[in-house]
């Protein structure tokens, strides 16, 4: 299991700020696609993959990166702090 | 070096006053303040930030010591709100304190880059009858590029 | 726009916050103060200041319009103290206000770079037993060039 | 006439802040020479031309700038303020 987190429109469309989900996928692309079949809405929130952000265990990675041992991964448009 | 997330308002005057008492024979403070600005159209209501617990106060303090380093500052504070904020409230600040200004203040400009696309904060602007979230300027993306160490400085 | 020269200390902190007070709509607001350093051998007793009253105003009035106009700024702030300082005393300080946070910095950066070198102030250091007039530093001098029109920003 | 004034370590050097003084000097530069030339104090005072920093009626000039109408003239070395 891990914690899934949404923030901003991401959040907004997917419905939800967290949840526990159960996953096999390799990769947080993979784990992007998986999610986009669920629902319309997550469907709509994982539309345009270039301006989705992730966090995983609250550190910024790259689509690629491996979700081996991973404990929360976190969704989100780019950062407009500041 | 300090780091500070909070909703509640801020006084940045005394925030400044208290970070430069904290220095020991630094020569030079630099303060940034980013306030809350009504819309081009006019009729902004409030702002709501959104963030990242946990994740927002790892990837302030990163950004701080890695000011500190690069920029041999002795010291480094960031503070960012969350929550509601009305116009012309104070949003977030940084201070940089140095022997030398141009290290306060690159040291400060780099706080700000880092810190507008690094750190988990998102904006939502509230009109009386919209809703919208900031959109991330290509700018500042591009900002970081200055300080990536194949890009010799000016 | 407003420029001061006065030999009271002044509180950094106020000064900013009357700064930003003032300020419509302007998104970003940076400072810069200066603070007497302690000599490297130790034993600075108090600096001295000298200015030459009259050309020190018109001076600093012009390099504020200069920054205001090159920066687009919406507001710029500087003042400087002059006469005997204590060591870890605010020598001065610069603010200036603008839209986005980069024309803040560089025109706070622009107004430190030609008060240092082109406003009429001399620094003294009295120790118990020596009393030395600072000596310009040539990295002060070479900081104007980045301002020349015909030098290509980064 | 023109007001002298003199500033820092020039200031010092010279003995006075301050002096009206009469010249049929052209420029800036011939000025200096003249100053040279009055006592050891001023020769001291402007032996490092290069050092010198100049103000006509409070703006600041190169050293061949000319003295005609001019009201106040100031020596001081390169500023330190900041």
């Amino acid at each position: 299991m891990i914690e899934l987190r949404y923030f901003a429109w991401i959040r907004e469309r997917v419905g939800t700020g967290h949840e526990s989900y159960e996953t096999q996928a390799a990769t947080v692309a993979d784990l992007i696609e998986e999610l986009r079949g669920r629902d319309e809405g997550y469907a709509f929130a994982f539309s345009d993959p270039a301006s989705v952000r992730v966090a995983v265990d609250q550190e910024l990675v790259e689509p690629d990166a491996p979700l081996k041992g991973a404990r929360e991964v976190a969704f989100f448009p780019p950062m407009t702090g500041g | 070096m300090q780091v500070r997330v909070q909703s509640e308002i801020f006084d940045m005057g005394a925030e400044l006053n208290r970070f430069a008492e904290r220095q020991v024979n630094a020569g030079a403070v630099v303060s940034f303040s980013g306030i809350v600005r009504d819309l081009a159209t006019g009729g902004l209501k409030f702002m709501v930030i959104e963030h990242y617990p946990g994740m927002t106060e790892k990837a302030l303090q990163a950004i701080a010591e890695d000011a500190v380093q690069r920029f041999q500052l002795y010291d480094a504070f960031i503070l960012h709100r969350y929550g509601p904020l009305a116009p012309s409230d104070p949003i977030m600040m940084v201070a940089t304190a140095a022997r030398h200004r141009g290290d306060a203040f690159a040291g400060a400009e780099f706080l700000m880059d880092f810190l507008k696309s690094r750190a988990p904060f998102w904006k939502k602007e509230i009109t009386s009858d919209d809703a919208t979230w900031v959109e991330a300027r290509e700018a500042d993306e591009d900002a970081l590029t200055r300080w990536k160490p194949d890009h010799s400085p000016d």
